[in-house]
């Protein structure tokens, strides 16, 4: 029980340093390492499949884009003096706390019946054998959605394209002028 | 165990929180990552509670899912970086050139 | 048991590198000369700050790794069922729509000029 | 319970002692290694052949000045070391020395962190190694690392695709996550004399993996981010002291955990070595041995090929480097993965 307690404190400890950190690669950062320990929560739960792919995928892949892109993007050179008005501050954060509450209350009324266990088979093979036989349209779909993605990727950013267009435009109203 | 729920609930509070106050479009992106590892805990519960496995399918299908929309979300910053050369909320305000 | 043997290794892999980090900072010389401290550009005076506009080739490669990266993680599931799979020309079905759509995905990569080098 | 930590520490003692025991081994290697090649003789000087010289650079290391430049980010600064080492030293907590032996009533596995997916979450640590390099790029707060950082880690990142796509391949063939399966599989001969290693089941797989290991670890031909000519040294530019030293040590370890992967899947593992059999049935404790040193020997033939093509090959150039990594690593890993994949469905459907 006091690992349970342990590692959500840890992970509950980088989602704030995600959220209250000034510098966003210091974010960045807190991302990563709250990711990992959601993976080790993973593998303290038992799914063992999924905390080694969250480690792949989530903290390998995403992770690493996000970092890349600070590194693209470099913020510090903002004088970040935007003001904060104060009203929309607190607003937001009184609704989230409300939200949150609720939030706590519905899982506090039915405690007992969330925490028991009943998951006979916890094994990966049963896990494969569902996926991808119950579950084989929604894992083809998947692929097309990662071609949509790679498709809007490379075009979105790839602007050699639009400005070639414009040339071309240009030249022809000279031509026909 | 029963510790990971009011976690999954704190973790996809504290991302809509961090959403609110971010001021750049990175950050937010940032936060709501935090919300989708959130919800992905909670799915994973309910499958042990329930003993229901396909639930453990949701997270997979979820982190695809996740990993697209980052990647085009990210590509969309780095678009209106090259146009608009800020991404600050407070500064994309105008929808014209 | 096995959190538990890899949270102890976690710390003594740490330990470890404090401890050398440590001796380090303990038996190092202290000089203060003002002259070392600058950024290091072989011997020139640093010129503009070291934050700048770096190339999107770095980033296109990033967002490609991730969605080649997920598209190849989860055959790893694929190749595990197979083995016990009862109806294994069902599976391979699966797996030639999979490999189509991501051998588009890749030749529209390719000719897309989006991961050429050179300038 | 004791017994339990007894055996833990036991086991986690044995997985941190061999590979940094073995780290100024390795470095004498590649300096006499590099200098025989180059018919010169390499540090002879300290201790009897020079063995004391790696010795004598931890040392200098420890007593150089912690020279601390003002512009980095401090916290990270430090930080970017340690991270390196530690995600290096991960892999290493799923790798298995022997085969798991049943003492005490129970069956002792000879890996710290013991799963069913092992080879998975080894290769998942694996993946995290370019964290390291990044935060010290951007700590270094200096135009040369920033941009080996951003370059180092692009290499690693694609050429990690192309090795997952034969570690698919490899996994679709045995059906297996678990190394200790693995490597049983791949015990026995054919034919009486060819031992059956996946390497022989799997050769183009092989070259994919062992081309990945040598770009994940950034090693000659692919280390282009320290490429001294270009930038000057790339992502541990503003580091001195035993913070170079350590990342030296992360790069050192990492190579070693991927090489034992790499033996894992397409040597054998710990399998004995073809003529060990004979006197390996005497006693449990010296099969075991016997299975250590067969791994060991494996991964030493291992490193010496590192140093072997470190200095044979030229370095590539940096869009040479990314263009075999997309276009011609990836679409190899793909087709030889359709190739298996169809061959075995049709051998028998």
């Amino acid at each position: 029980m006091s690992v349970d307690i342990f590692l959500s404190l840890l992970t509950a400890a980088f989602a704030l340093m995600v959220v209250f950190s000034k510098k966003t690669v210091v974010a960045a950062f807190a991302l990563l390492m709250t990711l990992l320990t959601i993976a080790i929560i993973y593998f303290q739960v038992g799914t063992v499949f999924l905390s080694a792919v969250q480690v792949l995928v989530n903290a390998g892949a995403i992770a690493i884009l996000f970092v890349f892109v600070m590194m693209l993007i470099n913020l510090e050179q903002f004088p970040n003096n935007r003001e904060k008005n104060k009203m929309k501050l607190i607003i937001t954060s009184f609704t989230v706390l409300v939200i949150m509450g609720v939030l706590a209350l519905v899982i506090n009324n039915n405690i007992e019946m969330l925490s028991v266990e009943n998951l006979t088979d916890n094994s990966m093979k049963a896990l494969f054998d569902k996926l991808f036989t119950a579950y084989y349209l929604p894992f083809e779909l998947a692929t097309m959605l990662l071609l949509a993605a790679i498709v809007a990727c490379i075009v979105i950013t790839s602007h050699e394209k639009h400005e070639k267009h414009e040339k071309e435009e240009l030249l022809e109203t000279e031509k026909n002028r | 165990m029963s510790i990971y729920y009011y976690l999954s609930a704190f973790l996809f509070c504290l991302g809509l929180l961090g959403i609110t106050f971010k001021k750049d479009l990175i950050s937010m992106l940032l936060c709501l990552e935090l919300m989708l590892g959130g919800v992905a805990l909670l799915f994973i519960l309910f499958s042990k509670a329930t003993g229901f496995i396909d639930a453990q399918l949701m997270v997979i299908f979820m982190m695809i899912i996740s990993a697209c929309e980052v990647a085009i979300g990210l590509s969309l910053i780095i678009a209106l970086y090259r146009k608009k050369q800020t991404i600050y909320t407070n500064d994309i305000k105008i929808l014209t050139e | 048991m096995e959190i538990a043997s890899f949270a102890v290794f976690f710390v003594i892999a740490c330990t470890l590198g404090a401890f050398l980090l440590g001796i380090s900072s303990l038996l190092g010389q202290k000089r203060k000369i003002v002259r070392e401290n600058d950024v290091y550009e072989s011997g020139v005076n640093p010129v503009g700050s070291a934050i700048r506009q770096y190339d999107i080739k770095f980033y296109v490669t990033a967002i490609l790794f991730l969605l080649f990266d997920v598209e190849i993680v989860f055959l790893l599931p694929w190749a595990l069922a197979y083995g016990e799979s009862s109806d294994k020309a069902f599976m391979i079905s699966g797996f030639v729509f999979f490999m189509v759509i991501l051998l588009v995905g890749y030749i529209f990569v390719i000719n897309s000029k989006a991961l050429k080098w050179e300038e | 319970m004791l017994i339990e930590i007894v055996e833990i520490l036991l086991k986690i003692v044995i997985i941190l002692a061999l590979p940094l025991g073995a780290l100024p081994i390795i470095i004498h290697v590649e300096r006499r290694g590099a200098a025989f090649m180059q018919k010169r003789l390499g540090p002879n000087r300290v201790g009897p052949f020079g063995l004391l010289q790696p010795l004598a650079d931890v040392a200098k290391f420890m007593f150089k000045e912690e020279v601390h430049p003002t512009h980095v980010r401090d916290f990270f600064y430090t930080a970017a070391p340690l991270v390196a080492l530690v995600v290096a030293l991960l892999p290493l907590a799923c790798i298995p020395i022997a085969a798991p032996i049943d003492a005490f009533g129970k069956t002792i596995y000879p890996e710290v962190f013991r799963s069913d997916m092992g080879i998975f979450f080894a290769f998942a640590a694996s993946a995290l190694g370019s964290y390291g390099i990044l935060l010290a790029g951007w700590a270094s707060n200096n135009k040369y690392s920033m941009l080996g950082a951003l370059r180092a880690c692009a290499q690693m990142v694609s050429y990690e695709l192309s090795l997952s796509t034969s570690v698919v391949a490899m996994i679709f063939l045995y059906g297996t996550n678990d190394i200790h399966l693995i490597i049983k599989a791949q015990t026995g001969y054919w034919f009486g004399f060819l031992p059956m290693w996946g390497f022989f089941l799997q050769p183009v797989a092989a070259l994919l993996f062992l081309v990945g290991i040598f770009a994940e670890s950034n090693r000659l031909p692919f280390d282009l981010a320290e490429g001294e000519s270009e930038i000057v040294a790339g992502y541990h530019l503003e580091y001195s002291s035993m913070k170079f030293a350590l990342f030296f040590m992360a790069e050192y370890i990492h190579m070693i955990a991927l090489s034992a992967l790499f033996i894992i899947f397409f040597f054998g593992g710990y399998s004995l070595l073809p003529g060990m059999e004979i006197i390996a049935n005497k006693s449990p404790i010296l099969l075991v041995a016997l299975q250590a040193i067969s791994f060991i020997t494996k991964i030493a033939l291992m490193i010496w090929f590192f140093v072997w093509v470190r200095w044979t090959l030229p370095r590539f150039r940096y869009d040479q480097l990314m263009n075999l990594g997309w276009e011609k690593l990836l679409p190899l890993g793909i087709a030889n993965l359709i190739v298996t994949v169809l061959f075995v469905y049709f051998r028998n459907p």
